[in-house]
């Protein structure tokens, strides 16, 4: 039809009953757009570049022939390709984000200002060290206030994400059991149910094999039940603190010290970490490693599900086997030490586990997260804390008129509720937070942690207004009730009606995958 | 502070609703004794204190636009269109998060396809992931998908494999038992690969333009390796290079992995840049990373959600084929808008600039007396054998004002061997101008 | 209402028959946002600046007291405020923007990056002339362009915008009647009806009176009308070309040739350049003084208003009279000369008419124009003109299907279209325009040129794709063939349906005028 | 030509779709000898390219941020938070049109509405427009406008009016025969403008703080002004300064218009700036530019459209109170951002911190042997008298690497009395090393 010589996705085939259709399919300002490979072609550029001077190549015989299928645009094209596609997405820069345990934030422009400086965004990795002092310095300054925050003696720079940083713990562990000659025997990791399913999956990939801690009633690790699968064959314990419930571990020194008692190590998922910045210590509470995601509590833009950074400290035990590169300040002045020989010189008694990654971790985020730290110094990081914990429980004490918090008592810096508010109501979870979207809110948490049923958790965090929590809690609410008072089904279900896109088939998706474009065969091109 | 929307009469309010005189009581639940500790760091500092902090720090800082600039081995000098840059800080872009509701996610979702979509073409492979940290995590995790692919337990990897890459991918798949095999840089392109596949070996580990800068064709050892049941993994380090050279897939790779810096991500000294996974379509199921697909709405409108996910951790948790959550999401962006600005015929251009820029500068270098080419087939990087230690007259050369590449003792600490190699890149940004100011500084120096 | 207590604006009184309504009154990712004044409140701030000393004040006593009454936001809620409110707008990066006469083209992003560099956006229009060489270079080098682009031997750089530029113009006229004795007698101005509304106002603006002169059925100046008009009290002629109706004034030497005989001065609006670039010179049709749109032709982005840039060129006649300071090339050096007695000395026999603003002209601008005169080049330039005068054409021939063009022939860059296509529709041009919005398009120029009857005016320029204009064409040729069919009297008169807002009372808004945020009377407020 | 989407095949198509044979017969009616002339330019050059041609001809210039910086009299240097350049770049702001079709720009329409409505609440005027260029035109507006208030033809400029905003209202105003009578620089504040009102008098123009950094009292020239029936206009270069300074409005001004660049907007040499137009209520219908006014849509909901536009040229064309149409509407929504991150609290303490750093750079340049102090009531700048030519005096300073300020000469290039005065201005960006340095070359050169 009209619109695929456009190149403009297929109309919809069953128009639900009020909706008003237009030629081009566009609303206003919701405007369609195809894929480039529709839109483009390989003759076409939106680059501009000199003319080669067709000297004979030295290739080794080895040239590309034929089409690799590359479309190309015009930087018109591509300007408005991209523009339209960003106006389909939410952002925390349109409203709440509430997303529990992603610690979704405003992320400030300075921050990107600075990381752009050509100093630090056109240096290269590889670079002839005093020609790069200003970067070493400046990883130098943020491990500082790093290992200041968190108490703790050391901190391995290198990891790109958490989920890294959880590796990173992990090796690290696994290094000083070889040196303990324990490895073979110490393979068991002990995670709670409600732990992120980054956890289990890291220690298998460290080689342990994971056994659950069941939780308490109030959302806790059940200590009794953890100290009985204490045993030598444990390698360490993997806690979130404070926790995917939002709750801060009462006994976590209880647990460092059984664990420690049992020759294994304390690795705390430090996802959380906004909650305690400047409240309280990691260091103090025992913990032997824990990773940092700068893209959560440091305000590094999550830009679309990357690139994050997951710098991990580490106690006295752990400190030795931290991985290579890092970064030491001597004589010369700042400098990286680059491979384990050279680590165990210039550290008495380095014993690094290896390298995480290709050059030295990421610098653009380490930019942006000390930005943001000497922005707020350590009074405003107390304030921040302070405020996404008052934040979460003004949220979870306003929304507890209609829904159901999941523990009693104060949280976090995050709220979880179960979905017993909405029993009999024929109203999902899914459908809750689904016709949230139309109310101009993206949902919250849905379904994790698996502890608690049909569970929703919310963390407004700290650059949330008391104003937008209001108008948030309000809406919600307003849901809740409409949920309960019966007869608006169907409205849930069909939820949303407004958003680019209604719900969208997940199981066809899954079942015949199409992971690439794809040429539609003539005979479809030519309808 | 500016970032903080409470002001104290709101505090106040608020704790009032929500029952508690202080704010600590709503910490109560942390040891008494550890709560508000002492910080010792700086207090709040406006944004003109902390940008002229930064700008401090930046100015000791050689940027590589500032001078004549060499310096590859899997990081790449490359000039970035405006508007890439512009597009990637577009709010709904940079502060959004991963895809998970694809309603209001269609924005993020329609160009990962579309980046996946062109990585398959590029790499010569069915299908792509969303991506991975960066090349060199990217090429640890081929591994061990070729573990769990083939039930096998030896890794060989090639003398001309990225050092940092092979220490990456020793380091993970030890973790989980595996013997790896990891040959000696293979300065002069003499290294027997191919003998040493046996039938444990679960893959073999190839890159191409290699370290060295060598372009090299990987079809008998994929012949070889497909012999003895293993896979071949191809790691691209410079992307460019595929808009000049046959593909890992047309030689017969199964996994192909790389690194996506080059096409529109700046150096940032070593981070973030986008790690590329590209797989055959029979292998899917067991790839790392999250995958975008195509769907259709309730109204029968095309979109894309994320999908295949029963392979990840927040769904299969321990049996995850990987533990990645976080990836690359922005700098995918920049990636797929900087190939879409190219386009094809751009790309083969772009590609097709480096290599003759490379090439001058070959000729120019080899005319330099003293110095060994080591190579005769290359992309945009060759290595070459000084009569002197490398880091010494790198060194000497960074005091001329011209960063000359990277030097073997940089990337191979405790390897003599290699003190006196030296890999010298070059792209389309390297000007006549600049290589001679290159030749003439190393004359000097030998 | 609820609503209120959140700030947010009074929600709708009528809804239409078919709309959903939310709580928040947004509509998923269209989301609603209140006046900074109704968000923020005084002791807000999303600044952090360093405390003052209080050392006491040398105010003269003239110390402010009392409230000033500007509300402060905190970064987060001004970040939101802002990207909320331009997710309200249209614009050239979402799609076509034909705007006839006003040259909505796309703005490079290279362009503002350049502009951004330190150089050029850090720099004082009064530091010393040797620490700003680089900008004086700049700007000569610009003029030098746009010199050679319009066969013009002198250019003035002060202009602001068009109509600046067109004061600018007209300045250097009176000047030169001045030097002629000629001013008390030559008061009368020529302007065609199809002018834009600036040009008469310009010239009553200078002092002298205008004199329309009628168009010809082809659409251009009536060449016998105008001669007839001619006289010893002419001062000159303001025509505009390509004119406002897209077309090329065909006799245009004629007209000049008769304007300079009858004593008076050729003014062109250069507003429309953007067909001719590289095509044909000004100068070299015999006109005396001409603005050039920065804004317009050079790319330059139109920013919801301006900032604009409006250079003047001149002929020998008027060269003389140029307003200071303008920047001339010297054995210091590039050097500005500022005042009228200083350019006299450096250029021989210069009697600048005075000073049109303060300091030199829109540096921002010029640099940007720069930026996208070197990207093209002389052949992209010429390039560029041809096909925004191929894509108009294209339009006009496409469109003619059912709509009508209000002349025959090509046209240059616009396309323009009477309404007798709609008689006896009931559908009015601007209904037809206000349809268009909803099928993602923004309105071309509606009811100008005057000339014209219900006229639309089509620009497309050389940056749109065929399939852009294809896809355009097509929705158009819909609405068109929709209204001739009838029964849609209703749709076109409520359109549009899809924008963040219907049609505005523009009649209430005119009639008791609130150009200010006043605070509620207090009764409302508690409401 | 990386900005234009049509490709040759697509020329070819559309030529013939429009029934030409070739380009040129589109533009048959350009007289043939005119058509195609030959354009001595360069020609297309790439981004690279360009990019380096810019920073060559930037290196060329020095960055107020990199040197001590005092240059004022009009357009300052004040630090603007990177939130302000992030939100204009969004292209629904940047790539937008002026407002004419309301339902598609209410973000523009909105952010005019609380522009207006903070420069009325600052100038403590009724009501303000939605700018004009800048503060220079602006102030020839007022002038225009206040002719038409009174149908009077007498211009009375202060002698502390900056020359530049002086020469352009005198170059308006007597294009339309009125008389200017401008006083010579009133360097000593000694200045009577009173006994120049007189029945014929359309308005008196008075800046405060004038151009030698004075703070005026305009209360008793208002009165004087307004016995005489004529308008004071009060002129605002700084506007900072309303932060700490009765507003003018409150002193009894009629019209107030200001130069708004020190909110928001970088130097930029000399613009794009935005003048700022405020007014009585009673004289709104004889303003100049846009205005943007509240309304409700069809559904009753609130929104904003441009309004009184019967004012304007595009209505009234020859009858319009001024010709402006394009205004300075991108720097109105810098200034509007800056203002709303402000605050009121912020804007004052703002105020404060530039007031004392003037005051400390004061009582430097005053200890400095030789310099008479030329007024002690001031904001952010002052003007001093040098025992020698100023603009040598500063030429010596910037080759010490100090931006000292304005020499009387650059403003008054014709009035040798003015030839040893130096105008001083200090910012919030002003810090104590900053002044140190200033009275320390200033000793040496002296
Ligand atoms: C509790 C928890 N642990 C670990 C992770 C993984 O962090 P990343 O996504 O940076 O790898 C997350 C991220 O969602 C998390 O919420
Ligand atoms: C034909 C014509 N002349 C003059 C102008 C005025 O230019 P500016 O808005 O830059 O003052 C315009 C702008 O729309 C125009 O279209």
């Amino acid at each position: 039809m009209a619109m695929n010589d456009q190149g403009r996705p297929t109309r919809p085939t069953n128009i639900g009953a009020n909706e008003k259709r237009t030629f081009t399919g566009n609303r206003a300002l919701e405007i369609e757009e195809a894929l480039i490979f529709e839109i483009g072609d390989a003759g076409r550029s939106g680059v501009d570049l000199d003319e080669p001077t067709g000297a004979p190549s030295r290739l080794g015989g080895l040239e590309r022939e034929g089409e690799i299928g590359l479309p190309g645009l015009a930087e018109p094209e591509a300007m408005r390709h991209y523009v339209r596609l960003s106006q389909k997405n939410y952002a925390i820069d349109m409203g709440p984000f509430p997303l529990g345990s992603c610690t979704m934030k405003h992320n400030p422009r300075l921050n990107e200002k600075m990381a752009r400086l050509p100093g630090f965004a056109d240096i290269h990795p590889l670079q002839p060290e005093k020609t790069v002092q200003g970067a070493l310095e400046l990883i130098d300054t943020l491990a500082h206030w790093l290992k200041t925050l968190t108490g703790m003696p050391a901190v391995a720079m290198s990891p790109k994400a958490g989920a890294h940083g959880e590796l990173c713990g992990m090796m690290a562990i696994k290094a000083a059991l070889v040196a303990r000659g324990e490895v073979e025997t110490r393979k068991r990791v002990l995670v709670p149910e409600s732990a992120h399913g980054t956890n289990p999956a890291t220690a298998v990939q460290c080689g342990f094999t994971v056994d659950d801690i069941p939780a308490t009633e109030d959302g806790r690790v059940d200590l009794e039940a953890f100290k009985a699968k204490l045993g030598p064959d444990v390698a360490g314990i993997m806690v979130t603190n404070p926790n995917t419930c939002g709750l801060f571990e009462r006994e976590i020194r209880e647990i460092a010290d059984a664990v420690h008692e049992a020759g294994g190590y304390f690795y705390c998922d430090g996802a959380n970490f906004n909650a305690i910045v400047c409240k309280a210590r990691p260091g103090d509470l025992g913990v032997d490693a824990m990773h940092i995601n700068l893209h959560k509590t440091f305000s590094t833009p999550h830009g679309g599900g990357g690139p994050g950074s997951g710098p991990t400290v580490l106690s006295e035990a752990l400190a030795p086997f931290a991985p290579v590169p890092f970064v030491v300040f001597g004589p010369h002045g700042h400098h990286l030490a680059e491979s384990r020989a050279e680590a165990s010189e210039v550290v008495e008694g380095a014993q690094p586990f290896g390298r995480m990654t290709a050059f030295h971790g990421q610098m653009g985020m380490f930019v942006r997260a000390l930005s943001h730290m000497m922005s707020h110094g350590s009074d405003g990081l107390r304030q921040a804390s302070e405020d996404a914990v008052l934040n979460a429980n003004y949220v979870q004490k306003r929304l507890s008129a209609e829904m159901t918090p999941a523990f009693p008592g104060f949280c976090m810096h995050e709220a979880l509720f179960d979905d017993s508010f909405l029993d009999g109501t024929g109203v999902a979870t899914i459908d809750f937070a689904k016709a949230m979207i139309d109310e101009g809110y993206h949902p919250m948490t849905m379904y994790f942690p698996l502890v608690v049923h049909g569970a929703m958790l919310i963390e407004p965090t700290e650059t949330e207004s008391k104003r937008e929590l209001d108008l948030f809690c309000d809406a919600l609410l307003s849901l809740a009730r409409e949920a309960k008072a019966g007869g608006a089904v169907e409205k849930f279900a069909a939820a949303p009606v407004f958003a680019p896109r209604r719900r969208l088939d997940e199981t066809a998706a899954a079942r015949k995958p199409v992971l690439r474009y794809v040429e539609p065969a003539p005979a479809q091109a030519a309808e | 502070m500016r970032y903080l929307p409470l002001n104290d009469a709101d505090r106040r309010e608020m704790l009032a609703v929500v029952g508690a005189s202080a704010i600590d009581d709503l910490f109560e639940d942390v040891p008494n004794e550890a709560l508000n500790p002492e910080i010792d760091l700086p207090r709040r500092q406006g944004e003109l204190q902390v940008e002229r902090a930064f700008a401090g720090l930046a100015s000791k800082n050689v940027p590589a636009s500032s001078v004549p600039f060499f310096v590859g081995a899997g990081a790449y000098k490359h000039h970035v269109p405006a508007t890439v840059d512009h597009i990637i800080q577009r709010s709904e872009f940079l502060t959004s998060y991963t895809p998970y509701q694809p309603e209001v996610a269609q924005g993020t979702l329609q160009y990962l396809f579309e980046f996946q979509s062109q990585v398959a073409a590029l790499t010569g492979m069915d299908v792509a992931n969303a991506s991975m940290y960066d090349g060199s995590t990217a090429t640890a995790e081929a591994a061990l998908m070729a573990r769990r692919v083939t039930k096998k337990s030896k890794v060989v990897l090639s003398g001309g494999l990225h050092p940092h890459y092979a220490a990456v991918t020793r380091t993970n798949s030890e973790l989980v038992g595996d013997t790896v095999l990891r040959l000696g840089p293979d300065a002069d392109g003499t290294q027997d690969l191919i003998g040493l596949i046996d039938d444990d070996t679960s893959c073999v580990v190839v890159q191409t333009p290699d370290i060295f800068g060598r372009v090299r064709d990987l079809a008998p050892i994929a012949e070889a390796a497909h012999a003895k049941g293993a896979l071949l993994v191809a790691v691209v380090t410079e992307i460019v290079s595929l808009g000049a050279l046959k593909s890992p897939g047309e030689m017969g790779a199964d996994i192909v992995v790389g690194e996506g810096q080059s096409i529109g991500n700046a150096l940032n000294f070593g981070g973030p840049y986008v790690g590329l996974f590209a797989t055959r379509q029979k292998y899917v199921r067991q790839a790392p990373g999250r995958l975008c697909g195509e769907t259709t709405d309730a109204e029968g409108q095309r979109g894309f959600v994320l999908t295949l996910s029963t392979r990840e951790q927040h769904i299969r948790r321990d049996k995850a084929t990987s533990n990645i959550c976080t990836n690359s999401g922005l700098c995918c962006l920049a990636f797929t808008i900087h190939m879409s600005l190219l386009g094809e015929a751009g790309l083969k251009k772009l590609a097709r600039l480096n290599h003759e820029a490379a090439c001058r500068t070959y000729d120019a270098v080899a005319a330099v007396p003293g110095v060994e080419m080591l190579t005769d087939r290359f992309f945009n990087e060759f290595a070459v054998r000084l009569p002197k230690n490398a880091e010494g007259v790198v060194d000497a050369l960074a005091d001329r004002g011209v960063l000359a590449g990277v030097p073997g003792g940089r990337l191979w600490p405790d390897n003599p061997e290699m003190e006196n190699v030296l890999l010298v890149a070059a792209t389309e940004t390297t000007t006549d101008d600049h290589i001679a100011a290159l030749a003439s500084a190393l004359k000097e120096v030998l």
